[in-house]
């Protein structure tokens, strides 16, 4: 049987995917990524004050709430050589790594886990032998067995009560489950500690961004003025939030050490299956963040920028995010236009795009796969396709030697006994997700230290005035604003004008991720990764689910539009 | 229109076209006016045109007469109103961050409590001026509406503008949007009013003093 | 609309220039020029206010000169100037107002609405609404000489008396002298005092003078009446008569209207300037007595004030001479409470005292003038325009008090003190002895 | 099979005492933004509510709506999902894909048929269906699809109540809000960019505890939250009232806490609770933090003129349009002056000499 | 690097005098409101309740009026649906009551005016249960007894 799979919506991600997958018997030949919803965020941004991008572009994503507002902040300083306080970006980066662990918690727990974890066998578990195996994890207070209990109990009142809500109509008793009960109830257990535990953290963003999601920043430091002068303070960034930034910190880490990482080593040790396949295309690209000094001082990164290419961990090339030959997309399979021909590759300063969808009219079953069937891009890096995200970053780090990543890796390898191999796969892809979190919440506390070091030098600023009126600008003026977001490598590039934005190009993580084939027929990485994946019943299609969610796609991001002929596109403004 | 609509309107198009039909109209007003020309005179002047000119632009600020009561009212209220509108205008901390946006500087406000004190005195010498020339013989006999409809204008974003400061139950975005519209409908209404007085007052007094001036006398 | 309405709005037309253009368009409507006015002030009447006075031209102005009165004179909104109007401004413009000039003192926004009803005036004899009596001196001035009728003879006779009481020459016609004496046909009538006055100053001073057979009258009816042709005419024959002497100087006479049509109006209504000076009689004794070629013996023993006629000083500019003359004079002067540039007007200006029709209201607004002395205490009320010098007389007889105060012309009280030098030290003879 | 018992019930299978009940009440209602006075109405509502099935519905959305759901701390979300409501259908949460959540939906509305409460986040492209779809159907269709058995629907967040950042010009791809598609349901705006935590659920369990709609203002937002602005309740009024303003974003007055009026806060106009429950977990708000108020939970507040552009400044560019009118008015001056000139100089060309004759006879 | 635990030996230079502290001004109306409740309690006996999460606070501000009212003689512990804390203040018939989930983060903060808190009072439901329980109990245990002697 040759038929095509629709997965359509895929659930518990953000944003709108459609995966096609054309099926050779139970085994996928080819996968097709979609994203199905499109906004013209960038078309809206043009003419606009490049100081308000942020807030334009961090509305391309509520779920890595920051990671667009910054990227579009760093390009506007890129762009007019715009230097910040030390500790706008030691506070920068605080909220940076927030976003981290906050958001690859929220990944495990409520967007990925209900992959491996099977709540409906939960309700045999006993919670006796449940608080055994949760000791034997970790020193994790909340594991005795009246614990267990009460959630079995509550678990149970749920499930008889016939309202199933988000659980209904999942694929529970499906064979690729394979945790015991035991394990299933502490993931349950843990998928509700995780969701109390992120309301906590996020208070992090809402001390110094004044809420959550969507915190402030400003293009020239941070907005969050420093207030020390009594315990109370005029602002919330005062000696009471800043010691609560510190139990944040705390918490953050406790979590992730004691319940985050044991959680994932104890998941995977029973899906080892998944260290062998699920792996895409075996390019890894980072751009670098978390500067210890400077944005303009890459070697202060701790994440640091490179592209990886065929698997081969000792060399690592270059990226240069301003030359025209190296980073640019291609709309050949995507609803989109280009001046000169859908088959030419771009590069974002000159990104130039028409929106024209092609598809079918909706209501639809199938995408016409050999046209455009998506409203992303594709991203290459010199042609070729990359990966990004948790697994190009831990790589990346591995390959350049850090220290702690090494030693985390080779522990998890050695924990789950899997060879190096493993690492390229959706196991890998999740466990590295796990493995940087640890990395970047112990590097906070150092941020945390410098940042009251800096206070306590007397040093509170945190906003530098000198560019904030436009007319101290250039007339043109271009930048690259570029983070390592949760999902991966994420770069704005703006052109800015007289004072307003010329062009706005976002390539977002997701873009490389999920993009559909280019010119050349090359898949992205969700293509390729599904390639080759074995469907138990094509009815219950978790195994894809699997894979799709070990990117953790994030499609309004990857969805862009720039379009310089936006002013001819329908304008609807009701109301 | 939604209050926004309304808000955004006023604080963009709505400004834009006031300005312009201010300048445009002032402009157009002073040349109009100027380019009908008069004649130099050729009496060998005493004194000089440009400094009396000059003078009396100033001077005519303050008044030597001795007036009736019924001057003197005017000449009181009217000053306190001037005084008190252009505090206003020029030291609302707000109104300086409009003029900011307009010119691109702006200079140091005063305190809000003095400007509400100012705008209370202003708002109070305008009813007196309404009830003077409503009950005064000479100005009842010189007014027609446009009188009325100055003194309106000139009352309106007063009122609103501290209403908006005081906050007297009015949802703020329709006040303030109201407030603004007031200041517009005051700055369209000045090129084709009495209110061109604003700059013409000073071409009068120029004029005033330059033809006292050849005669040697300060008017 | 009749050919004469139709000729005053053009008239108008040609009248409006940018100075009215730029009143009219400031007017805020205040009324403060109402307080100015001693028409309204002692009538309270709201009509006489100044401005109000020049509504029909204002009208014009709009209807003719501005965007928004074209357009509406084109689509027939706007209301035309009828003669009705005329008729009832024609007492406003000529009866009730002096020309003065003190409501263009006090308008808060500039406007010199005396210049205006000037203008006013223009059109509205051009229209055929003139008051009788200016209209009856205007064609004295024309047709005479004189809006009085005095003609040459009645001046020989003054001239005649005047060499008998001074024992000197009164020079007449005499080609070459330096200055051109006028006067005006109030002084030739009745204060003729004053011939013998110059005579003897200009004699001791050493001054070279003449008068002029034709053109002794300084005065000027057209002006009065508001008609700059007939004005010329009448300013035309100074001129000549000062051309033909060769004078360097023409002297205008204690006679306020008289200065301002010659020394400020008259070259633009000959439309040239003049080959020779135009200087008020109390400009040129304040240079004698600066130059100390004027002297005076003793002081007046009463208190003494000064009336400023409105055109010599506010609208003539000789502020300081005549304070600098009565200083020099008296020893208690004393001046009135609005005085120099804010005086009063004695009521009569600006053709009011030609004008019988305007007698009731303008002896009522002389109510201003008795206030203002009230209370002063002076014996002596000295004046520097024969006009005023009538007005106040006939004034202060109408309230009873001609029997208190004495009106005194500058010049004469400035001769009754004249120091006269030992000529026999001198050995000189006098400018005026006959060659 | 559906769940028939109440809110009451269920918590007392949980074994929670009345007093536990009692203080759930008390945290809903001031949740809620009700008087205390009206905890024991709540109470009474509350014994009798029940489940509800909740079909989340998301369009042109970014998810932070969703992710702000999950910040709320009153009712928690795991409360709500547990005691209060039944989320049938929810992209981001559930844990069925493709067709399977599909069913969800559709299982959900028959059994549900008139009483279910939809949930919409993200605004609906009228530009081309194609713009967003979902299992190959278009927002547009499956809004109406799955409005029309609705009870209610809540329109969460400023896109879904108004349109919001899609609906920013030139709106590219014709975005509208719920409101303009669907006219035949109560719709509750819940605005916000993303709208506060707990307004979201605190709407939620307004509707679970009471089963109508709150007292809404002529936007469709609840007043008990959105009844007042921002600065009416802002901690930094006082400084407002006294003129004392941030100047930049780390001076003394920064610093101080002063009011961040000239750093374009539009707090003054903006109608939401921030001020007073402040964000997540009442940690702290926008001001608060520094930032002035962007007006998020307003109508069009992306096109009101700018985030730093202070609420008196005119968002108007002025420079060329000064010099264009006043050249205009030049021009038209000149000209009419021209007209004026020589009208007047035609008046004087056709003066007839006035002579004593005519003043004679007239 | 010390820890931060003595944050508050930060030596920070203080720049602002006492007069502009940001303040709404809450505490003052909070007390008059307080005053009248009290006497509307001693005179009709009406309660009255003041949640403090409907009224804007600058930061530190709930900590000050708090200070103010003072701690009483009487405090207790609920523990249902996470741990409440009920308090009277230094003014007698003033109570404070925080009530916390079970993540224990504040989900409610009252004043309440009144002789005792009515989340104090056992609840007639609570004590229906109860005497369920306790006739439960007793018959098991009479059951068991005369079990025992048959």
């Amino acid at each position: 049987m040759n038929e095509r799979i629709v997965v359509d919506p895929i659930t518990r991600i953000e944003g709108h995917l459609r995966i096609e997958a054309q099926m050779d018997g139970d085994k996928i030949a080819q996968a097709y990524s979609s994203g199905t919803m499109v906004r013209g965020i960038e078309i809206i941004l043009r003419g606009r004050d490049p100081r308000e991008a942020w807030a334009f572009a961090q509305r391309i994503c509520g779920v890595c709430t920051l990671v667009h507002g910054l990227a579009s902040v760093r390009a506007v300083e890129n762009a007019l050589n715009y230097e910040i306080p030390p500790n706008a970006q030691l506070i920068r980066n605080l909220m940076i790594g927030a976003q981290y662990v906050h958001d690859h918690v929220m990944h495990f727990y409520h967007l990925h886990a209900l992959d491996w974890v099977d709540v409906v066998s939960a309700l045999d578990a006993d919670p006796k032998a449940t608080s055994d195996l949760a000791q034997s994890l970790s020193s994790y207070p909340k594991s005795s067995p009246g614990y267990f209990s009460d959630m079995k109990k509550k678990l149970k009142g749920f499930v008889e009560s016939g309202q199933l809500g988000i659980f209904a109509n999942a694929y529970w008793g499906h064979p690729a489950y394979k945790l015991p009960p035991e394990a299933n109830l502490m993931a349950v257990a843990h998928y509700l500690e995780a969701l109390a535990w992120q309301r906590d953290v996020v208070q992090l963003h809402t001390i110094f961004g004044g809420k959550n999601p969507h915190p402030n920043f400003v293009v020239g430091g941070m907005p969050s003025a420093l207030s020390l002068e009594s315990g109370e303070g005029a602002t919330a960034v005062n000696i009471t939030g800043l010691q609560k930034v510190k139990n944040i910190i705390d918490h953050m880490r406790t979590f992730v050490d004691q319940v985050y990482v044991p959680d994932t080593l104890a998941v995977a040790g029973f899906y080892k299956d998944w260290g062998a396949q699920g792996e895409g295309v075996g390019n890894f690209l980072t751009y670098g963040d978390m500067p210890a000094t400077s944005m303009n001082d890459p070697s202060s990164y701790l994440i640091p920028a490179g592209v990886i290419l065929n698997r081969d961990l000792s060399t690592v090339h270059e990226v240069d995010m301003n030359a025209a030959d190296e980073i640019q997309e291609y709309v050949t399979h995507s609803w989109y236009d280009y001046e000169n021909g859908k088959q030419t590759g771009l590069h974002p300063y000159d990104g130039e795009t028409e929106l024209n969808y092609t598809g079918p009219e909706p209501p639809f079953k199938q995408l016409d796969v050999n046209q455009g069937y998506s409203w992303l891009k594709s991203p290459r890096w010199k042609g070729k396709s990359m990966e990004v995200g948790p697994l190009a970053r831990v790589l990346m780090l591995y390959a350049t030697g850090h220290e702690q990543t090494r030693e985390l890796v080779n522990m998890t390898l050695k924990t789950l006994d899997v060879p190096v191999e493993a690492l390229f796969s959706t196991l890998g892809r999740t466990a590295a997700r796990t493995l940087e979190t640890k990395v970047i919440a112990d590097a906070m506390q150092g941020w945390y230290d410098q940042l009251i070091a800096n206070i306590r030098a007397g040093d509170t600023r945190t906003f530098n005035e000198a560019l904030w009126d436009p007319s101290t600008w250039p007339r043109n003026a271009r930048g690259v604003g570029f983070m390592e977001a949760p999902r991966g490598g994420l770069a704005h590039w703006i052109v800015i004008e007289n004072e307003k934005i010329a062009n706005y190009q976002a390539v977002v993580p997701s873009t490389w991720n999920a993009g559909p084939r280019d010119a050349e027929g090359q898949p992205g990485p969700y293509e390729a990764a599904l390639a080759g994946h074995r469907l138990h019943d094509p009815k219950q299609p978790l195994e894809i689910l699997r894979t799709i969610h070990s990117f953790d796609p994030c499609i309004a991001c990857a969805v862009h539009v720039s379009d310089p002929d936006g002013e001819e596109l329908v304008q609807v403004k009701v109301r | 229109m939604t209050e926004t609509e309304f808000l955004n309107w006023v604080r963009g198009p709505g400004m834009q076209i006031a300005l312009a039909v201010f300048i445009v109209g002032m402009v157009y007003r002073v040349l109009e006016n100027y380019l009908i020309g008069r004649k130099q005179s050729l009496a060998e002047p005493r004194g000089s045109e440009w400094t009396h000119g000059v003078g009396t632009m100033w001077r005519r600020s303050f008044t030597r007469a001795k007036l009736t009561t019924r001057g003197y009212v005017t000449l009181v209220a009217g000053y306190i109103f001037h005084i008190a509108f252009l505090v206003t205008l020029f030291f609302l901390a707000q109104h300086v961050e409009m003029f900011r946006s307009l010119l691109g500087f702006g200079w140091p406000a005063l305190p809000p409590l003095l400007i509400t004190i100012t705008a209370v005195l202003g708002i109070a010498a305008l009813l007196a001026l309404l009830a003077h020339r409503l009950t005064d013989p000479v100005k009842r006999m010189l007014s027609d509406y446009q009188d009325y409809l100055t003194w309106f204008l000139t009352f309106f974003p007063l009122i609103t503008g501290f209403l908006l400061i005081n906050r007297v139950g009015i949802p703020y975005k329709t006040l303030l949007a109201t407030h603004i519209l007031s200041f517009e409908l005051l700055l369209i209404a000045i090129p084709f009013t009495k209110l061109s007085h604003i700059i013409t007052t000073f071409i009068s007094r120029w004029y005033n003093g330059a033809i006292a001036g050849v005669k040697g006398v300060q008017s | 609309m009749s050919t004469s309405l139709e000729r005053g709005i053009r008239t108008w037309v040609a009248q409006i220039d940018a100075p009215i253009a730029s009143f009219f368009t400031s007017c805020v409507h205040c009324g403060i020029c109402a307080d100015a006015c001693l028409f309204f002030t002692e009538t309270g009447d709201p009509k006489y206010t100044p401005i109000h006075k020049l509504e029909p031209m204002r009208r014009v102005w709009q209807q003719e000169y501005t965007f928004w009165g074209r357009l509406a004179k084109r689509l027939g909104f706007s209301k035309p100037v009828t003669e009705d109007e005329l008729k009832e401004w024609e007492p406003l413009v000529y009866d009730s107002c002096t020309l003065c000039g003190r409501c263009s003192m006090v308008c808060p926004v500039g406007n010199d609405i005396t210049y205006m009803i000037r203008k006013m005036r223009e059109g509205m004899v051009a229209a055929g609404y003139a008051p009788e009596g200016l209209k009856a001196a205007t064609s004295r001035s024309i047709r005479i000489g004189s809006p009085m009728g005095v003609r040459l003879p009645a001046l020989q006779a003054q001239i005649k008396a005047a060499e008998a009481e001074t024992g000197l020459t009164v020079p007449l016609d005499q080609e070459g002298a330096d200055y051109l004496m006028l006067l005006s046909s109030a002084e030739i009538m009745q204060f003729s005092e004053i011939i013998s006055a110059v005579t003897r100053i200009f004699d001791e001073a050493k001054v070279s003078w003449t008068l002029a057979s034709k053109a002794f009258e300084a005065t000027n009816s057209g002006m009065q009446i508001g008609s700059s042709d007939l004005a010329a005419q009448l300013v035309q024959r100074i001129v000549d008569a000062a051309e033909a002497l060769k004078v360097k100087y023409v002297i205008s006479p204690e006679c306020g209207h008289a200065y301002t049509a010659l020394r400020w109006e008259g070259p633009n209504l000959v439309g040239r300037a003049y080959p020779f000076k135009v200087i008020h009689i109390l400009e040129l004794l304040d240079e004698l007595r600066a130059e100390g070629r004027l002297k005076t013996d003793g002081f007046e023993d009463q208190r003494v004030t000064f009336h400023d006629p409105c055109q010599i000083v506010r609208r003539g500019g000789i502020v300081e001479p005549p304070r600098n003359l009565l200083n020099m004079v008296a020893k208690d002067f004393v001046e009135m409470e609005e005085h120099g540039i804010m005086n009063w007007c004695c009521g009569g200006g600006g053709g009011v005292s030609a004008n019988e029709r305007a007698d009731p209201i303008r002896r009522k607004a002389f109510d201003r003038k008795k206030h203002q002395l009230e209370g002063m205490g002076v014996a002596k009320l000295v004046t520097a325009c024969s006009n005023c010098r009538n007005m106040l007389e006939e004034g202060l007889e109408d309230n009873h008090l001609d029997e208190d105060i004495e009106v005194v012309g500058l010049a004469e009280m400035l001769a009754e003190h004249l120091a006269v030098s030992n000529r026999a030290d001198t050995g000189e003879s006098t400018s005026t002895a006959k060659e | 099979m559906k769940d028939t018992r109440t809110v009451g019930e269920i918590l007392s299978s949980q074994g929670i005492s009345r007093r536990g009940f009692l203080k759930f009440c008390a945290a809903t209602a001031s949740m809620m933004a009700m008087p205390p006075s009206m905890v024991p109405a709540v109470a009474q509502a509350l014994s009798n509510a029940r489940r509800p099935s909740v079909i989340w519905l998301s369009f042109q959305e970014c998810t932070g709506c969703t992710e702000s759901l999950t910040r709320s701390h009153s009712p928690t979300l795991e409360g709500l999902l547990f005691d209060s409501i039944s989320l049938d259908y929810h992209h981001t949460l559930q844990v069925a894909a493709g067709s399977a959540a599909e069913e969800a939906r559709e299982h959900a509305m028959q059994e549900n048929d008139g009483s279910y409460l939809v949930v919409v986040d993200g605004s609906i492209p009228l530009g081309n269906p194609g713009y967003s779809t979902i299992a190959g159907i278009s927002n547009v269709d499956m809004l109406k699809e799955t409005a029309a058995g609705a009870a209610a629907i809540v329109a969460v967040g400023t896109c879904a109540a108004f349109g919001g950042i899609p609906h920013a010009n030139p709106n590219p791809t014709g975005a509208v809000a719920v409101s303009d598609i669907i006219k035949d349901k109560p719709i509750i705006n819940v605005s916000g960019c993303p709208p506060i935590p707990i307004v979201i659920t605190g709407v939620l369990a307004h509707y679970l505890t009471f089963g109508k709609v709150p007292e809404l203002d002529d936007l469709g937002r609840p007043t008990a939250f959105f009844g007042q602005t921002i600065h009416d309740r802002c901690y930094r009024r006082p400084f407002y009232d006294k003129g004392l303003f941030a100047e930049t974003f780390d001076d003394e007055g920064a610093q101080q806490g002063w009011c961040l009026y000239k750093l374009g806060c539009k707090g003054p106009v903006t109608y939401n609770a921030c001020a007073v429950s402040k964000w997540n977990s009442g940690t702290s708000f926008p001001i608060q933090s520094g930032h002035g108020c962007f007006g998020c939970s307003e109508p069009d507040f992306w096109d009101s003129g700018g985030f730093y552009r202070p609420l008196s400044a005119t968002t108007a560019d002025v420079g060329t349009l000064a010099g264009v009118a006043a050249l205009a008015g030049a021009a038209a001056g000149a000209a009419i002056g021209r007209m004026n000139r020589s009208h007047r100089a035609r008046a004087q060309a056709r003066h007839e000499k006035l002579t004593i004759d005519d003043i004679e006879e007239s | 690097m010390s820890t931060p635990d003595g944050l508050h030996d930060i030596a920070i230079e203080t720049h602002s005098d006492a007069g502009a502290y940001p303040a709404t001004g809450n505490d003052l109306p909070i007390l008059h409101e307080i005053r009248h409740a009290l006497q509307r309690l001693a005179q009709s006996g009406e309660k009255t309740v003041i949640d403090l999460q409907a009224i804007p606070m600058a930061p530190g501000e709930e900590e000050r009026i708090l200070q103010l009212l003072g701690r009483g003689e009487v405090s207790a512990t609920i523990d249902a649906l996470g741990p409440s804390e009920v308090r009277e203040t230094a003014f007698a018939g003033v109570w404070t009551v925080y009530h916390r989930n079970t993540n224990n983060e504040v989900v409610g903060k009252f004043i309440e005016i009144t002789h005792c808190p009515d989340l104090l009072h056992s609840q007639p439901e609570d004590i229906a249960t109860g005497m369920a329980q306790i006739r439960e109990t007793l018959a098991e245990l009479e059951s068991k007894q005369s079990g025992d002697q048959a």
